[in-house]
């Protein structure tokens, strides 16, 4: 089994007036083919910075300062701008977390989605374009297509839309779909339309899926392979399976306690104390530390590697797993 | 202690949708709340869940009285409080606060965390500005914030930071209700798991009664004493919380129920999707609301509106066929992993070190 | 537990001041440097003129810049031009000044009012503002004029009626936004009146947009006056307006240009920074851009 | 840089006429137009003394100076292409002095008993009693003859969409603010030949451009964009004779003075020691060399020295430049310096509001006269008025003084407008009632012997000036520039306008 | 968008009928009597009595207002008191020029003035932009006639490349255009900064939004992103800026047309009002708000046919 996508010592920054400041440090990840690759943590920590960092849509202040992203064997952030933006769309496609402004308000659905298609296939025809955007909003089961294709966005529901950024996405059979937080604005009943969707389509394609989101659930509903980010960092890595069951780091353990479950009664949840240290405040050492109930002055000091600690599964804590240390 | 503090009979909130040029005609109503009931009791949870636009929050807003409501009766420890005005109203106000969703809008950004927790005290005369001071730090203190943040303002504080503020202020006047409209769907995991154990703390200590509105069940399952479930601005079913996870009588309930996802990769696939979206409350569908949704719909759904029926002790629900659904097959069982409980054990003891 | 545990979470650094990061900018500085020179010349006048504004010595008339000790020359009545500039810039600023506090402050009331009871009064407000708008300011200005005669007066009071209508739409669409945040809600659940809902609530949040507006339209209008005064409706002989002055020394462009482009590049400056000014003030309270 | 059209002249002037009908207008734009477009029984010569024939070839006076009568040229035509005959005189002085016409200035015909026709090309002109000033009032355009049908045709619009007269150029459009277009009247062939070389005109047609700011009028001027102009900015005068490409002509009999006057009956200037202490004050050559920068002479008098009538004895009453002398006036009468250095007596602050139609000469000698002023202690308070607001205000009794400037014909022309008791408010705005003076001026209209006309009037002027009921500023001189290609420019200046009949003005490209 | 149009044609009724009553006011307190305008300086009061008694300015005040309403519902504007010529045929032949005056101004300032807000925009923060709105904001700090004049001077006088003075004919004529270039750049040149200095904050606004990051992720080129997917969002706020500033432009028309002796409707009001001349002064007024009016509803329609939302709304 190949990676199709290989992320190496990537590391994003942006310059402020505080100066520069790294959203992503160091990140190490790959997405096998045809699989999914979730990716949770708290807000801020910088996994929408790092999916537009393997887009190169990083804007303005922010730059990609090191690392590789290597797609099919091609490193993406050494290519031209405009293969770049051949790759866009057309190999890699992204949607976005709030549909309701991810789509132009003054075109047409159709209009955006054979916009897509034709950024990649300047010879199609309007007729065939429009067919087979047609068919793409067949394909999200979005109802009466036709109809839809000649409506604005305002006209359509938040699940409707977000199937739209998906029919958009999927326009030109990408081999890897970056989704960032795809349904966090949506009901649960609409997200567990769209998940149901995206998982049907990537059983049909084929494609490799980046899921990024705050919800364990969605991850653990969705995701074959799981990274845990904490500060710009992955701080826990591996199977879906195994970080769930298995999980290593404190931070995983935490999100793990503070979220309500249907399947247990607790009194009081297990909260993280604090809350995410702003990229231009980061701890040394250990960026959890001062959140972390295990910490001792090791941790304060040194920031650890992400360490194997199982098949497979790699967690950057000099204290996992935690019942080694602590009686 | 099961004295009614609130109780809610026939709300409705219409609102006109006008078209047309200067003698704006009327062409339809949002029904945005259309005939809701229920009570509040002394220092207990009432939760009301729903999807999106399915009119929590205008519940709420009509439970304070931030909109005057087309319909039905609001009674507060027994006394009419729909249409008071002047010093009832302040009085009413005195004792029913709100804490909002958006941490970020919900605080005014000029005034600082001691002005905006006092102002509510200000405004019903209550002590003078030095017996205000301690106040607030009492309140800091009690919200876990610190007496040196009383000088700042919102915009140095995190999200659940300021959703204590928030929280600081509505206790400011020792109410008797806090309606919560969505307080931690804002927030992150862990910062929604600190601000829930503070409300749970909160009313443990101060024998408060919450109006508890969310979308994610499984909050209100944490928080909730009993639950309120809309639709399409109706209560669809009420029911204590045990009652209704365990033996959710009406469809719509269970499709919720079904459609989140849970943190185990074990179970992966049992969600199940509900077809179809909220329709416009514009123009609600005739009969149930939920027929064209329902996967149990019948012809009799199309017509005729069920009522909220008894099914058990304090378990109401609206469906023509409550009684004879086939079993929900909803299955919370499982669970955490041997080593992960263990590790979460280990966790909790050392947090409490 | 967690409740009172929370002390340690990290807090965000005190965002820098508005002035600080104003200062930042270079173009923000020099502008807000300006503008305080400007404005510390224009109070201080009396002290820095090298002579009386009002003491003329016909035989200097027209003198160019640079001859008989006059930097800037003289004017058509040999009277010093930096001092007629010093007391020129005091009236043309207190003028700018008055007509933004009048128009703007009636106009920021009316915007309150119209967004806060937007059930009945937005319509007729913004019908009213409508109708302002729609009479051109100078249309304005001349009917003042008209009535009350020429003058300073007459100028402050038609740039405070052509601002009353631009304030109160800004502020209105600022209140609208505010009005919609759950704060106002909060407070209006604390039982407290209208007037302190606007005043301790509403107006405070809608202060950024007013200042950035009322900046602009501070340029807008000495520009505007100057225009008035090109139409003999400003400042009367003999008191020194940089509106009038440039018009006044328009009859001598081709002969003695100094006496019209000395005023004109002094309003110049002081539109150009109170634009900039408001420009950089607009970027320094853009909420996105805050840390 | 194109060229206007050949052989059309194009006039550039500061504003425009209200309308263009001779009974109905006053201004100063609209006779401009007018003498070109019509013509007078009588003209009046370059020296602004000499009353020339025009349509009347010549005229007699009865004895009792009460009867003119005017013999008419028997080749005159309407632009229309009618001849014109003495009914059409009787017509057109009629229509002016007609109550329901509401001329404001009828009054400038005379006493008028009765106008008829003697026979088809001779008029009579019968007054109640003697007129002195006829044959002069008679030269200025609210007199022009013009067409009867018309008139009646158009109605209310007669001079304003259309015309019909007997003048040397043909309306042929006007555009109000814009511009009025003449056209040569062909067959027009009776000039006054004593004042013109040409009885005919020479231009095929006349543009008559408003352009009303100076600067713009002036660089039209050099670039050929206009031909003759008598709006020339003071300033520019000196430079312009210089110019090559300019002609610049002058004339030097030119009535058109400033003066201020004061409402003698108002608090401060009511005081005579205050209006002579104010005479005093005020260093006029330099306030007049700094506002019209030599092309305006300093008043020293009333009137002008070459005006008929003008006294001399009298001009010597106006006070001469001198401070000291002039706070000495204020002491000796009891105004004494008040803390902000402005006098004061008996608790009345020497102050005083001057209102003036706003003019750029007027703000300039204005506040150099306020200068003077407020070194002897008196504060002058200045408010200026757009000239159409400017009359209505000036017609009240809001200020202390006011400043003007007016065309005149003669001595007893200029002094009967402003100083009769009768005319109170307007145009005596000094509310001046002293019943010798009204008897001086009576006498000066009336007396038909010369002499006593000229004594009348004299001592009329005497009394006034002892009495410093005026300020005067300056007299103007009127310059007409004009471009390179205009030949034949010869500034005239009757009621100020500066071309007049324009016959001899040709154009060599 | 039909409806929409409609609607605001609705809309702007009352606020028509708001311009003529207060137009109608002002012009009563204007404390001049139009007799003696009329009358002149040397006429004396008897004569003003009875030009008064027979312009009719007896009468009482809403009867004025009324009959004036009435007749205007007609297509009867009335005729000056000044000189009785229609005012119906002075607006016609002043509103042409005032047209052409405005119509040529924005016809060079508002594409110029997007363009360099787009640059600067996009460019934010490099020399362009910092060059751009330097250009722009010291574009609105000159003085109307102050520029009107200088270019006179310059390119007038000095080089006699352009005519200055009236209009030299219709705009399709040689004479017309030459001669109306200066007035144009005059009048256009306070507009160029406002416009640049709104589309330059639009276009940051939506080059910043989602949508937009959308159009990148699709793998469009930044010419077409700018131009499809900026620019056009960002005209709705320019455009909105464009109608609200119509009135600062006819403000500067005035100014304008005098330096230049343009033939427009500006210097026409500016006369009227100074005279009382209340057919006449209402009627600029009525025409210059019209115009402002108007502008504002194409603004709405622009407005509509750019945003869908607005549309249905
Ligand atoms: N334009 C920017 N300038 C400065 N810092 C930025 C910028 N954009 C992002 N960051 C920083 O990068 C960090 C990571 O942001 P990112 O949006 O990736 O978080 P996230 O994990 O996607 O959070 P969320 O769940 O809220 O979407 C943030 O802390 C933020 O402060
Ligand atoms: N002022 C209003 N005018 C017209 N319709 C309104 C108004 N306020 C709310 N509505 C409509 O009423 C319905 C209920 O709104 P409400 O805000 O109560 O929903 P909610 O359940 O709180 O939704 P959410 O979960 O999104 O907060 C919605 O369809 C909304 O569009
Ligand atoms: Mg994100
Ligand atoms: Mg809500």
């Amino acid at each position: 089994m190949t990676d199709l996508l290989t992320i190496a010592g990537l590391r994003t920054v942006f310059r402020t007036h505080g100066g520069e400041i790294a959203a992503v440090d160091g990140v190490d990840l790959s997405v096998p083919r045809g699989r999914t690759l979730g990716i949770v943590g708290e807000s801020g920590c910088g996994k929408s910075v790092l999916s537009l960092s393997v887009m190169r849509l990083v804007a303005h202040p922010g730059r990609v300062a090191t690392g590789s992203v290597t797609l099919d064997g091609r490193d993406l952030l050494k290519l031209s701008n405009a293969d770049m933006r051949d790759v866009r769309g057309s190999q890699v496609a992204m949607i976005f977390q709030e549909p309701m402004t991810s789509l132009n308000p003054v075109h047409t659905v159709g209009f955006q989605i054979t916009e897509a298609m034709r950024a990649h296939d300047t010879h199609a025809s309007k007729a065939e374009l429009k067919n087979r955007a047609i068919e793409a909003l067949k394909r999200v089961r979005i109802p009466a297509p036709e109809r839809r294709f000649d409506e604005y966005p305002h006209q359509l529901s938040g699940g409707m839309r977000q199937r739209v950024m998906i029919a958009m996405a999927l326009a030109c059979s990408p081999k890897l779909l970056i989704a960032d937080e795809p349904t966090t604005a949506l009901d649960v009943t609409v997200q567990a339309q769209i998940l149901d969707l995206l998982r049907d389509l990537q059983q049909e394609t084929g494609m490799s899926i980046i899921l990024i989101t705050h919800d364990l659930g969605v991850v653990a509903e969705m995701a074959d392979d799981v990274a845990v980010m904490y500060a710009g960092r992955v701080v826990e890595r591996g199977a879906a399976g195994a970080v769930f069951a298995d999980p290593m780091h404190p931070y995983t353990l935490g999100l793990l306690g503070s979220v309500p479950r249907l399947d247990e009664e607790r009194e009081t949840l297990l909260a993280i104390e604090g809350s995410v240290p702003p990229p231009f405040a980061l701890p040394k050492g250990c960026r959890f530390h001062p959140r972390c109930p295990f910490a001792v002055d090791a941790c304060k000091s040194e920031q650890p590697p992400l360490r194997m600690l199982a098949d497979g599964h790699q967690a950057a804590c000099i204290r996992a797993p935690v019942e080694a240390f602590v009686a | 202690m099961s004295d009614t503090l609130l109780e809610v009979t026939g709300l409705a909130k219409h609102y006109p949708v006008r078209e047309g040029l200067i003698l704006a005609r009327q062409v339809g109503v949002v029904r945005a709340v259309d005939g809701v009931s229920f009570t509040v009791n002394r220092g207990e949870t009432l939760a009301l869940v729903g999807e999106s636009g399915c009119g929590k929050s205008t519940t709420a807003r009509l439970v304070l009285r931030l909109i005057e409501p087309s319909a039905g009766t609001i009674n507060f420890e027994g006394v009419n409080v729909t249409r008071s005005a002047g010093a009832a109203q302040r009085a009413m106000r005195r004792r029913m606060q709100i804490v909002f969703q958006d941490p970020y809008a919900s605080l005014n950004p000029r005034l600082t965390v001691a002005d905006t927790i006092a102002e509510p005290m200000i405004v019903h005369g209550i002590g003078d500005t030095a017996s205000r001071r301690k106040r607030v730090e009492e309140l800091l203190g009690l919200v876990g914030l610190r007496p040196f943040h009383a000088q700042r303002y919102p915009h140095e504080f995190s999200g659940g930071q300021r959703q204590r503020i928030g929280i600081a202020r509505a206790l400011s006047v020792q109410p008797d209700l806090v309606v919560c409209d969505e307080p931690v769907s804002a927030l992150d995991v862990s910062i929604q798991a600190q601000v829930v154990n503070l409300l749970k703390d909160l009313q443990r200590r101060f024998g408060l009664a919450y109006l508890f509105i969310a979308h994610d069940l499984a909050v209100v399952k944490h928080v909730a004493d009993r639950v309120a479930v809309m639709y399409l601005g109706q209560i669809v079913e009420t029911a204590r919380k045990g009652d209704l996870f365990t033996t959710p009588r009406h469809p719509y309930t269970r499709a919720l129920l079904a459609a989140i996802p849970h943190p185990d990769p074990q179970r992966r696939g049992q969600v199940k999707p509900l077809g179809g979206d909220v329709p416009s409350p514009m123009n609600p569908p005739p009969g149930c609301r939920f027929h064209t949704r329902c996967p149990f719909a019948q012809e009799r759904c199309r017509i005729e509106a069920p009522a909220l029926r008894r099914m058990a002790d304090g378990h109401e629900a609206a469906c023509h066929f409550a009684e004879t659904l086939p079993p929900a097959g909803l299955d919370f069982s499982g669970g955490l992993s041997e080593i992960a409980a263990k590790r979460l054990a280990l966790y909790a003891r050392a947090l409490a070190a | 537990m967690s409740a009172a545990t929370d002390a340690s979470e990290p807090i965000a650094p005190p965002r820098p001041g508005i002035l600080s990061r104003l200062m930042r900018e270079p173009g923000a500085a020099i502008s807000l440097i300006l503008v305080v020179l400007l404005v510390g010349a224009a109070v201080f006048a009396p002290l820095l003129a090298p002579t009386d504004p009002y003491d003329n010595d016909l035989a200097l008339s027209m003198a160019p810049p640079g001859s008989d000790g006059l930097l800037l020359g003289a004017d058509a009545q040999g009277r010093d031009m930096i001092t007629r500039l010093l007391y020129g810039l005091r009236v043309s600023l207190m003028m700018g000044f008055a007509a933004v506090a009048i128009g703007g402050g009636i106009g920021a009331l009316l915007g309150f009012l119209a967004a806060f009871y937007r059930r009945w009064l937005d319509g007729p407000i913004m019908r009213l503002v409508d109708i302002m708008l729609s009479f051109p300011a100078i249309l304005v200005g001349l009917a003042i004029a008209a009535i009350f005669g020429p003058g300073i007066f007459s100028v402050v009071l038609a740039l405070s009626v052509a601002t009353v209508p631009l304030m109160a739409r800004i502020v209105r669409g600022s209140a609208m936004v505010v009005m919609r945040l759950d704060f106002i809600e909060a407070a209006r659940a604390t039982g407290m009146s209208d007037a302190r809902l606007i005043w301790r609530h509403l107006a405070p949040n809608c202060l950024s947009a007013i200042f950035v507006f009322a900046t602009l339209r501070f340029g807008q209008v000495i520009l505007l006056g100057s225009a008035l005064s090109f139409l003999g409706l400003g400042a009367q002989p003999p008191v020194p307006e940089l509106g009038a002055m440039a018009s006044e020394g328009r009859n001598f462009l081709f002969f003695a240009p100094h006496i019209a482009v000395v005023p004109c590049v002094v309003i110049f400056i002081v539109v150009l920074a109170f634009n900039v000014l408001g420009d950089a003030l607009r970027d320094a309270l853009d909420p996105r851009l805050r840390v | 840089q194109a060229p206007n059209p050949p052989n059309t002249l194009v006039v550039l002037r500061e504003i425009d006429a209200d309308r263009y009908d001779p009974a109905r207008s006053t201004a100063r734009g609209a006779g401009e137009v007018l003498y070109m477009m019509a013509d007078t029984l009588v003209g009046l010569d370059f020296d602004m003394q000499t009353v020339r024939p025009m349509l009347a070839e010549r005229w007699e006076v009865s004895p009792d100076g009460k009867t003119y009568s005017f013999h008419l040229r028997r080749d005159v035509t309407f632009c229309d292409g009618r001849p014109m005959t003495a009914d059409d005189v009787v017509y057109s002085i009629n229509r002016w002095i007609d109550p329901a016409t509401r001329s404001p200035v009828r009054w400038r015909a005379g006493p008028v008993k009765e106008i008829r026709a003697r026979d088809q090309f001779t008029v009579e002109y019968e007054l109640t009693e003697p007129f002195g000033e006829l044959l002069y009032q008679l030269t200025l355009f609210f007199a022009s003859i013009v067409d009867r049908n018309s008139v009646e045709t158009l109605g209310q619009n007669f001079g304003v969409q259309g015309f019909n007269g007997t003048g040397p150029y043909c309306w042929v459009s006007w555009t109000p603010r814009q511009e009025m277009v003449l056209r040569r009247h062909e067959g027009y062939n009776w000039g006054p030949p004593v004042m013109y070389q040409n009885p005919a005109p020479q231009v095929d047609r006349v543009v008559w451009r408003v352009t009303p700011e100076s600067q713009t009028r002036l660089a039209a001027l050099q670039t050929g964009q206009g031909d003759v102009t008598q709006y020339i900015p003071a300033i520019a005068v000196q430079q312009l004779r210089r110019q090559p490409n300019v002609r610049m002509s002058q004339q030097v009999n030119y009535f058109w003075d400033h003066f201020m006057g004061f409402k003698v009956d108002k608090p401060v200037v009511s005081d005579p020691a205050v209006r002579r202490a104010i005479n005093m004050a005020v260093n006029r050559d330099a306030m007049v060399r700094a506002t019209w920068f030599g092309t305006a002479t300093p008043a020293d008098a009333y009137l002008n020295p070459a005006v008929t009538g003008f006294d001399a004895q009298a001009a010597t009453l106006v006070p001469h430049f001198d401070q000291a002398g002039a706070r000495r006036v204020l002491d000796e009468a009891g105004w004494t310096i008040g803390a902000d250095g402005i006098r004061v007596k008996d608790g009345q602050r020497a102050t005083f509001l001057v209102y003036g139609i706003q003019t750029q000469a007027a703000q300039q000698y204005l506040q150099a006269m306020q200068a003077d002023l407020r070194r002897i202690g008196l504060e002058m308070r200045i408010q200026m008025w757009d000239a159409t607001v400017g009359w209505g205000r000036l017609a009240t009794q809001e200020f202390d003084a006011f400043v003007m400037s007016y065309p005149y014909v003669t001595a007893t022309d200029a002094l009967s407008l402003y100083f009769l008791s009768g005319n109170r408010p307007t145009p005596n705005r000094m509310n001046w009632n002293d019943p010798a003076t009204d008897a001086a001026l009576r006498e000066a209209q009336t007396a038909v012997d010369p002499a006593a006309r000229a004594a009348a009037i004299a001592n009329a002027q005497r009394l006034v000036a002892g009495a410093n009921v005026w300020f005067p500023v300056a007299r103007e001189q009127l310059w007409l520039a004009s471009s390179a290609r205009t030949e034949g420019v010869r500034a005239h200046g009757i009621y100020g306008v500066g071309l007049y009949k324009g016959l001899d003005i040709r154009l060599t490209r | 968008m039909l409806r929409h149009a409609l609607h605001r044609l609705v809309l702007a009724v009352p606020v028509m009928f708001g311009v003529l009553l207060i137009g109608f006011l002002l012009m009563q307190v204007v404390p001049t009597d139009p007799a003696t305008v009329r009358a002149g300086p040397s006429a004396t009061p008897d004569v003003i009595a009875e030009i008064r008694a027979d312009l009719g300015l007896d009468e009482p005040l809403y009867v004025q207002f009324s009959l004036y309403v009435w007749r205007l519902m007609h297509g009867d504007l009335g005729a000056s008191i000044i000189n009785n010529v229609p005012v119906s045929q002075e607006l016609g032949a002043t509103i042409g020029p005032t047209l052409e005056l405005m119509f040529a101004s924005l016809f060079w300032s508002i594409p110029l003035g997007i363009l360099l807000g787009t640059l600067a925009g996009y460019w934010r923060g490099t020399l362009i932009d910092r060059f751009i709105m330097a250009l722009s904001v010291g574009g609105v700090s000159v003085p109307v006639f102050f520029l009107g004049l200088v270019l006179i001077w310059f390119v007038g006088f000095q080089w006699q490349w352009l005519p200055f003075t009236g209009r030299g004919g219709p705009l399709w004529t040689m004479d017309g255009i030459r001669s109306i270039i200066l007035p144009a750049v005059t009048l256009g040149g306070v507009f160029v900064g406002p416009v640049a200095r709104m589309t330059r904050t639009a276009v940051l606004d939506v080059l910043s939004a989602d949508h937009v990051r959308t159009a990148r992720a699709k793998g469009l080129t930044e010419t077409l992103v700018v131009r499809r997917h900026a620019l056009r969002n960002a005209m709705v706020p320019v455009i909105t800026l464009i109608g609200l500033q119509i009135g600062f432009l006819l403000g500067g028309a005035v100014v304008t047309e005098t330096v230049f002796s343009w033939p427009g409707v500006g210097r026409l009001a500016v006369g009227a009002i100074l005279s009382s001349d209340f057919p006449m002064a209402q009627g600029t007024i009525i025409v210059l708000s019209m115009g402002f009016i108007v502008v504002n509803l194409i603004v709405d329609v622009l407005y509509a046919a750019l945003d869908p939302r607005v549309r249905a709304a």
